[in-house]
C-alpha cells in the first residue's frame, strides 16, 4: 500500500462520502420534508370534514398505508435477513380474524384490540419460525406458501367464523362523511410504526446481524451471531404490524372471508412492492408500495380486469427480477444517483 | 508435441491467479508427473486444461489447435480425459452404468460394449462388481472405476488428479500399479500427485510447480533424489543439519 | 493447563474417516502450526473446533470446558475466533460493518443498540489501522482485493478479543509483502498474549513462525515437535513425499 | 372394515396421478435445482387444452396427452431458454428461481383467467360417471383409468431414464453435474431437455386432471401446495421418494376425508410438510436438503 501520511484524512473523507447524509444540514432538510409530509397526511382529512368529497382519496391513502405496512414488515425478514416469505399476508389475515372474532363475540372494538391482534400474529410467526427456520433456501419458501394454504384451509372449515362464506362485522356507527377517518388515522399510525421499526432495525445490532445472515449464514454464525434466534425473532417481529393493519382492514371492509385475506396474490403483491422499491433498503418498500398502488389503480381503471391485473403483477415481477434485481432504490444507489431523500440505509 | 500449455494464468471467480504463468510440453506416449506443495496450482492446472476453468491468459494447444474457449464436453471429444480428485463418479449408478456414461460421446453401442469389455480386462475387479452401485465400492475400487471411465474413450491424454488421495497406503500402491499398466499400454499420462515419490516412479518426466509457477523440471528419476524437493515441501533448513543425531520427538497420542 | 485439547476426536463423512481418533493440545501463549498433506483432515479439525461440525466421537475442551456439540456462535463467545481458507466476507456491507458484526452482543437489549456504536467504531478502525486497510473502512467489502480480504478476516477475528485464533492458510493467495505484514501482526498479537493455531502450507512461514508444529496425516496426528524436529523426522517427509 | 378398505382403494387410485404430477416437479428440481412454483399452472394450462379438445373436437381427454405433452414440452423448453440462462450466475440462485417461477405462475393464472374466466370446469367423458364393481368394493372408472395411465407413463419415464443414453445423461446430471460435464454431457442442453420433459409430464397430468377434478384458473395454487408437500416429503430431487410420498399421502388424505369430511383432506399435505420439516428435513428418501 502506498505510504500516505494523511491516512486519517482519507478515512475521514471516505466516511463523509459514505455517510454523506449524516452530515448535519442535509439531515435536517430530510427530517423537515418528512415532518411536513406527515403533517400534510395528518391534516388531509380536514378537507373531507369540510367538503365530504374526498372519500375516494381517503380510501386510496389508507390502502397505501396498509401496503406500506406490509411491505416494510416483509422487508425485515425478506430483505434484511434474505429469507423470502411468499405467505406474508397470513399475518394480516390472522390479525383481521382475531380482532373480528373479538368484535363479534365480545363486542370489543378493533381499534382497541389491534395491538393484541399484532401480538397474536407475532406469536404465530414465532411458532412458524420454530418449525421451519432450521431449513434454508427453497424449503423455507415452500413452507411459507404452505402456511397460507394451511391457514386458509383451517378458516374455510371453521364454521363458527362463517367458514368459506365468512362473516360480516358490524359497521362503525358514524355518518358516511366521517366513517373513514378513524381508519385513516389508525392505518397511518400503523404504517408509520412499521416504517419506523424497519428503520430502527436496519440501524441496530439486530439488523446488522440479519444482513450478515442474508449474505453468509455460516460466517455469521462463526462471527458469534445466534442465527436461529435472529431469524425466528425477525419472522415474528415482521408479523406484528401486518397483524395490526389486518385488524383495522377487516373492520374497515366489514367482513371476514378466507379467500380475501389468504389469497396468494396478496402475498405476491407484497413481494412485488419490495422488489420494485429495493430489497433490504428502508425507503424501497415504501416507494414500492406507493408506486404499486398507483399503478394498480391506473390499470384497473384502464382495463378493469382483475385477471389481467394478476398477469400484470407477474409480468412486472419477472421484468424486475431479470433486469433490476436491486429494485429502484438499490439500482439508483449502485449508480450513485440515489436522492438523499430516499437514502435511509 | 501433443499438448502444449503456454504461460497460462487462471483463477476462480474474482479471486487471485492460482496459476501464474505455467507452461508444459507433453509428448505422445510419455508420462508426466506434476508435483509441488499444496497450493502450487496442480489441480487448477488440470481443471484448466480440461475446460472446467477458463484460462485468463496464455494458450493451451492440443494437436495444433487452441483449446482456450471450448466447453468441457468439446475438449473431451478432442481426446483429453480428466479424472478429478473427488473421482466424480455417479454414486447412484452401477459400475456398468458409470462406464456407459463414460462412453456418452460415443454413438456406436456395440463399439462401446466392446470397449467396456476391454476395460474390464485391465481392471478385472470392476467386472466382478459391474452391477454394484458406485457408492458401495471401496475407495481404491472407486479410483479404478474413475480411471476405467477415462479409458473408455481411448483418449490421447489421460489426466489424473491425485489418484492416491484418501487411500490407505496399500491400496494406493495398487492404484500406482494400475497407472504403470496404463503406461505400458502406451497411454500419454499427465499425473498430479502429492505422493511425489510414487508419482515420479510412474513417470518419465517431472514438473515441479510452486505458487502457480514452474519451479523446475527434469527426468523423473533424477527429480526423485533432488534435495530441492525436500526443501520445497518442508521449508528451508535453518542452520546446518546436525549430523548423525536423531532427535526424539514428542509423539502424538496415537503416534506410532 | 492446555488452552485447547482434542481428545480422541473422530469425524466420518459417509465411508471416509476424515479425522480419526485425533488428539492434541494447544498450550496457551503458543503459535502452534498444523501441517500435513492434502486430505489429512486439517480443515475438518478447524470446523470441529469452531462448531461447524460435530464430532462423531471424542471431546474438545477449551480452557478446561467441553465445547464439542455447542453451536458455533457460543464457541466464538467463549473466545475462539477463526478465519477461513478462502476469505469470506459479508460482501454487501462496508469493511467497517464487517468488523463490527464480529463484536459480541449480550442479551436482547443489546440488539436494540445502534448497529455501530462509537467505541466499536473506534476499536474497529484501530484494528483496520493495525492490519493496514483503515482507508477502506467505508468501502463495500466486495470491492477489496483478495489480499485485503485476508487482512479483513484477521481484523474481524480480533474484534471479539479472542483467547485463541484459528487461522486457515493465512498466507494463501497473498503476495510476499503482504505476507510479511501478516506475520508481523501475528507476532505482535502473540506478544500481547493471544494463542494461535495455524494451518499453513508455506513451510518457510510455518518453520519460522510456529512452535510447536503438529503434523497430521490420514486424519491422525503423526508427530508434534519443534520446527527443527519436524524437519528432521523422516516420517514427516514420508507423509509428504510418500513412502519410498 | 369394508369401508376402510374401500377408502384405501380410493386413495390408492389417486396416488398414481399425484405421483405423475410430482414427477415432473422432482425431475426439474433434481436436474436444475429449480423449484418450479409454476408447475401447478402448467398442469392447469394443459387441463384447459384437454378440456377444450374434448368440448370442441370430442377428443377423449385420456388421448389428449398426445397433444398436451408435445405442446407443453415445447412450451417448457422455450420458457427455460428464455428465462433461466439470464439468472444462471446470480448470487441468490435458489430464491431467484422461486421468485421467477412464482411470477410465471401469476402470469399464467392471469392469462388463463382472462381467456377462460373463473368458471369451474371439468371434462365429462362417459367413463367419469361409471365405476368398476367387484365384490363389496367399487372403483370409479375415471380414477382407475387415470391412475393406470399415470403408472404407465411413470413406467415409461423410468425406462427412459434407466435405459436410454439421454435418460442416463439426465440421471447423471442429477447426481453430479461436474462429473456429467467431465464425461462429455452438455449440461445446459440436458437441462433444457429435462425442463421440457418435466413440463410435458405436467401436460400429461393436465390431461388426467381435466376429467378427474373440477378446475378454475386459481386452482393451481392448491395443487402446487399439494405437490410441494409431496416432493419435500419424498426428499427433494428423489423420483422414487416422490412416488412413495404420493401414494402415502393420497391414502392418508383419503382416510382423513373419510373421518372428518372431504374439506379437511387437503390438510394432510400441509401438515405432512410441516411435520417433515420439523422431524426430518431431508425427506423420506432424500439425502440432504440444499442450503
Amino acid at each position: 500500500m502506498p505510504e500516505n501520511p494523511s491516512r486519517d484524512e482519507i478515512v475521514k473523507a471516505r466516511k463523509e462520502v459514505y455517510l454523506g447524509s449524516v452530515v448535519a444540514p442535509r439531515v435536517e432538510s430530510r427530517k423537515l420534508f418528512l415532518f411536513s409530509l406527515l403533517c400534510a397526511l395528518a391534516l388531509f382529512p380536514l378537507l373531507q370534514v369540510a367538503s365530504g368529497r374526498f372519500n375516494y382519496w381517503l380510501h386510496m391513502l389508507l390502502f397505501t398505508f396498509l401496503n406500506v405496512t406490509m411491505a416494510a414488515s416483509w422487508n425485515i425478514i425478506g430483505g434484511y435477513a434474505g429469507y423470502i416469505s411468499l405467505g406474508h399476508n397470513v399475518f394480516s389475515g390472522i390479525g383481521g380474524y382475531v380482532a373480528g372474532a373479538l368484535l363479534i363475540f365480545y363486542g370489543l372494538s378493533p381499534f382497541l384490540t389491534a395491538p393484541l391482534a399484532g401480538v397474536v400474529a407475532c406469536l404465530f410467526g414465532l411458532l412458524f419460525g420454530l418449525i421451519t427456520l432450521r431449513t434454508r433456501g427453497s424449503a423455507f419458501i415452500i413452507a411459507t406458501i404452505a402456511l397460507v394454504l394451511l391457514t386458509k384451509l383451517g378458516l374455510d372449515n371453521w364454521e363458527l367464523l362463517g367458514g368459506t362464506n365468512g362473516v360480516s362485522l358490524p359497521l362503525l356507527p358514524l355518518p358516511a362523511r366521517f366513517v373513514k377517518l378513524p381508519f385513516y388515522y389508525g392505518m397511518l399510525l400503523t404504517a408509520v410504526g412499521a416504517v419506523y421499526l424497519s428503520y430502527r432495525i436496519r440501524h441496530s445490532k439486530f439488523g446488522l446481524g440479519l444482513r450478515a445472515i442474508a449474505q453468509d449464514e455460516t460466517k455469521a454464525e462463526v462471527a458469534g451471531i445466534p442465527t436461529s434466534l435472529y431469524k425466528i425473532l425477525a419472522f415474528a417481529i415482521s408479523g406484528f404490524f401486518p397483524g395490526m393493519a389486518g385488524a383495522l382492514w377487516a373492520y374497515y371492509l366489514t367482513y371476514l372471508r378466507p379467500t380475501i385475506y389468504f389469497a396468494i396474490l396478496g402475498a405476491a403483491e407484497i413481494v412485488l412492492m419490495v422488489l420494485l422499491g429495493g430489497r433490504g433498503t428502508v425507503a424501497g418498500p415504501v416507494l414500492g408500495a406507493v408506486l404499486l398502488v398507483a399503478m394498480n389503480e391506473f390499470f384497473v381503471a384502464r382495463f378493469g380486469s382483475t385477471e389481467l391485473n394478476i398477469a400484470g403483477t407477474g409480468l412486472l415481477m419477472l421484468i424486475i427480477l431479470i433486469f433490476f434485481p436491486e429494485g429502484i432504490v438499490g439500482t439508483l444507489r449502485d449508480r450513485k444517483k440515489l436522492p438523499r431523500l430516499l437514502d435511509w440505509g | 508435441m501433443l499438448l502444449e500449455v503456454e504461460n497460462v494464468t487462471a483463477g476462480y471467480g474474482a479471486g487471485p491467479n492460482i496459476l501464474d504463468g505455467v507452461s508444459l510440453r507433453i509428448e505422445q506416449g510419455k508420462s508426466y508427473c506434476i508435483i509441488g506443495p499444496n497450493g502450487a496450482g496442480k489441480s487448477t492446472l488440470l481443471r484448466t486444461i480440461c475446460g472446467l476453468l477458463r484460462p485468463r491468459s496464455g494458450r493451451i494447444i492440443f494437436k495444433g489447435e487452441v483449446l482456450n474457449n471450448l466447453r468441457p464436453d468439446q475438449i473431451l471429444r478432442k481426446g483429453i480425459c480428466f479424472v478429478p480428485q473427488d473421482r466424480s463418479l455417479f454414486p447412484e449408478m452401477s459400475v456398468k452404468e458409470n462406464l456407459l456414461m463414460a462412453g456418452y460421446t460415443l454413438t456406436n453401442k456395440q463399439d462401446l460394449e466392446q470397449r467396456i469389455q476391454t476395460v474390464f480386462e485391465i481392471f478385472p475387479v470392476l467386472k466382478e462388481r459391474q452391477s454394484q452401485l458406485a457408492q458401495t465400492l471401496s475407495g481404491g475400487e472407486q479410483q479404478m472405476l474413475a480411471m476405467a471411465r477415462a479409458l473408455i474413450l481411448k483418449p490421447d491424454v489421460i489426466m489424473l488428479d491425485e489418484p492416491s488421495l484418501g487411500l490407505a497406503p496399500l491400496v494406493a500402491i495398487q492404484v500406482f500399479e494400475s497407472i504403470k499398466k496404463l503406461k505400458e499400454l502406451g497411454m500419454t499420462i499427465l499425473l498430479v500427485e502429492q505422493n511425489a515419490r510414487k508419482g515420479l516412479e510412474c513417470a518419465d518426466w517431472g514438473y515441479v510447480l510452486d505458487l502457480g509457477k514452474n519451479r523446475f523440471e527434469g527426468p523423473a528419476h533424477s527429480l526423485l533424489h533432488d534435495p530441492q524437493i525436500e526443501e520445497l515441501y518442508l521449508g528451508k533448513r535453518r542452520g546446518t543439519r546436525p549430523q548423525g543425531k536423531t532427535r526424539t520427538l514428542e509423539q502424538g497420542v496415537d503416534g506410532s | 493447563m492446555a488452552l485447547l485439547e482434542l481428545n480422541e476426536v473422530t469425524k466420518r463423512f459417509g465411508g471416509l474417516t476424515a479425522v480419526d481418533r485425533c488428539s492434541f493440545t494447544v498450550e496457551a501463549g503458543t503459535i502452534t502450526g498444523l501441517i500435513g498433506p492434502n486430505g489429512a483432515g486439517k480443515t475438518t479439525v478447524f470446523n470441529l473446533i469452531s462448531g461447524l461440525l460435530k464430532p462423531d466421537v471424542g471431546k474438545i475442551l477449551f480452557a478446561g470446558e467441553e465445547v464439542n456439540g455447542k453451536p458455533p456462535h457460543l464457541i466464538t463467545r467463549k473466545g475462539i475466533a477463526r478465519t477461513f481458507q478462502i476469505a469470506r466476507e459479508f460482501e454487501e456491507m462496508t469493511v467497517l460493518e464487517n468488523v463490527i458484526t464480529h463484536s459480541p452482543t449480550r442479551g436482547l437489549p443489546d440488539l436494540l443498540k445502534r448497529s455501530v456504536l462509537k467505541e466499536e467504531r473506534e476499536k474497529a478502525i484501530a484494528l483496520l489501522e493495525f492490519v493496514g486497510i483503515a482507508h477502506l473502512a467505508y468501502e463495500e467489502a466486495r470491492k477489496l482485493s483478495y489480499g485485503q480480504k485476508k487482512l479483513l478476516e484477521l481484523a474481524c477475528a480480533l474484534m471479539a478479543d479472542p483467547k485463541l485464533i484459528l487461522l486457515d492458510e493465512p498466507a494463501g493467495g497473498v503476495n510476499p509483502r503482504l505476507l510479511e505484514r501478516i506475520v508481523e501482526h501475528i507476532e505482535t498479537l502473540h506478544r500481547q498474549g493471544t494463542t494461535f493455531l495455524i494451518i499453513e502450507h508455506k513451510m518457510d512461514l510455518v518453520m519460522g513462525l510456529c512452535h510447536p508444529v503438529i503434523v497430521m496425516a490420514y486424519g491422525k496426528v503423526l508427530a508434534k515437535g519443534s520446527p527443527e524436529e519436524i524437519q528432521e523426522d523422516p516420517r514427516v517427509l514420508d507423509a509428504y513425499l510418500g513412502a519410498a | 372394515m369394508i369401508q376402510l378398505v374401500q377408502v384405501f382403494l380410493l386413495g390408492l387410485t389417486l396416488g398414481g396421478v399425484y405421483a405423475l404430477m410430482a414427477s415432473g416437479l422432482t425431475l426439474i428440481f433434481g436436474v436444475m435445482r429449480i423449484v418450479n412454483i409454476a408447475h401447478g399452472a402448467f398442469i392447469l394450462f394443459a387441463a384447459y387444452l384437454a378440456y377444450w379438445g374434448f368440448k370442441l373436437y370430442q377428443i377423449d381427454p385420456m388421448f389428449s396427452l398426445l397433444f398436451t405433452m408435445p405442446v407443453m414440452f415445447l412450451l417448457g423448453m422455450g420458457i427455460y431458454r428464455l428465462l433461466f440462462p439470464r439468472i444462471a450466475g446470480s448470487r441468490r440462485f435458489t430464491s431467484m428461481t422461486v421468485l421467477l417461477t412464482f411470477s410465471l405462475a401469476l402470469i399464467m393464472e392471469g392469462v388463463m383467467g382472462f381467456l377462460y374466466s373463473g368458471i369451474y370446469r371439468s371434462a365429462n367423458p362417459p367413463y367419469t360417471t361409471r365405476a368398476l364393481l367387484f365384490g363389496p368394493f367399487y372403483l370409479p372408472l375415471a380414477q382407475l383409468y387415470a391412475t393406470l395411465l399415470s403408472l404407465v407413463l411413470l413406467g415409461l419415464l423410468f425406462l427412459f431414464l434407466r435405459f436410454t443414453r439421454t435418460g442416463r445423461a439426465i440421471r447423471a446430471t442429477m447426481q453430479n453435474r461436474t462429473a456429467a460435464q467431465i464425461v462429455g454431457v452438455n449440461v445446459e442442453q440436458i437441462s433444457t431437455l429435462a425442463f421440457g420433459i418435466g413440463t410435458a409430464l405436467a401436460g400429461a397430468s393436465g390431461s388426467m386432471v381435466s376429467f378427474l377434478f373440477t378446475f378454475f384458473p386459481a386452482k393451481h395454487w392448491q395443487w402446487i401446495g399439494t405437490l410441494l408437500a409431496l416432493i419435500v416429503l419424498g426428499g427433494m430431487g428423489s423420483l422414487p421418494g416422490s412416488v412413495v410420498g404420493s401414494f402415502l399421502l393420497a391414502v392418508i388424505a383419503a382416510y382423513l376425508g373419510y373421518f372428518y369430511g372431504p374439506t379437511w383432506s387437503p390438510i394432510t399435505f400441509y401438515l405432512a410438510l410441516f411435520l417433515i420439516l420439523l422431524i426430518r428435513p431431508e425427506g423420506l428418501l432424500g439425502k440432504k436438503l440444499e442450503a
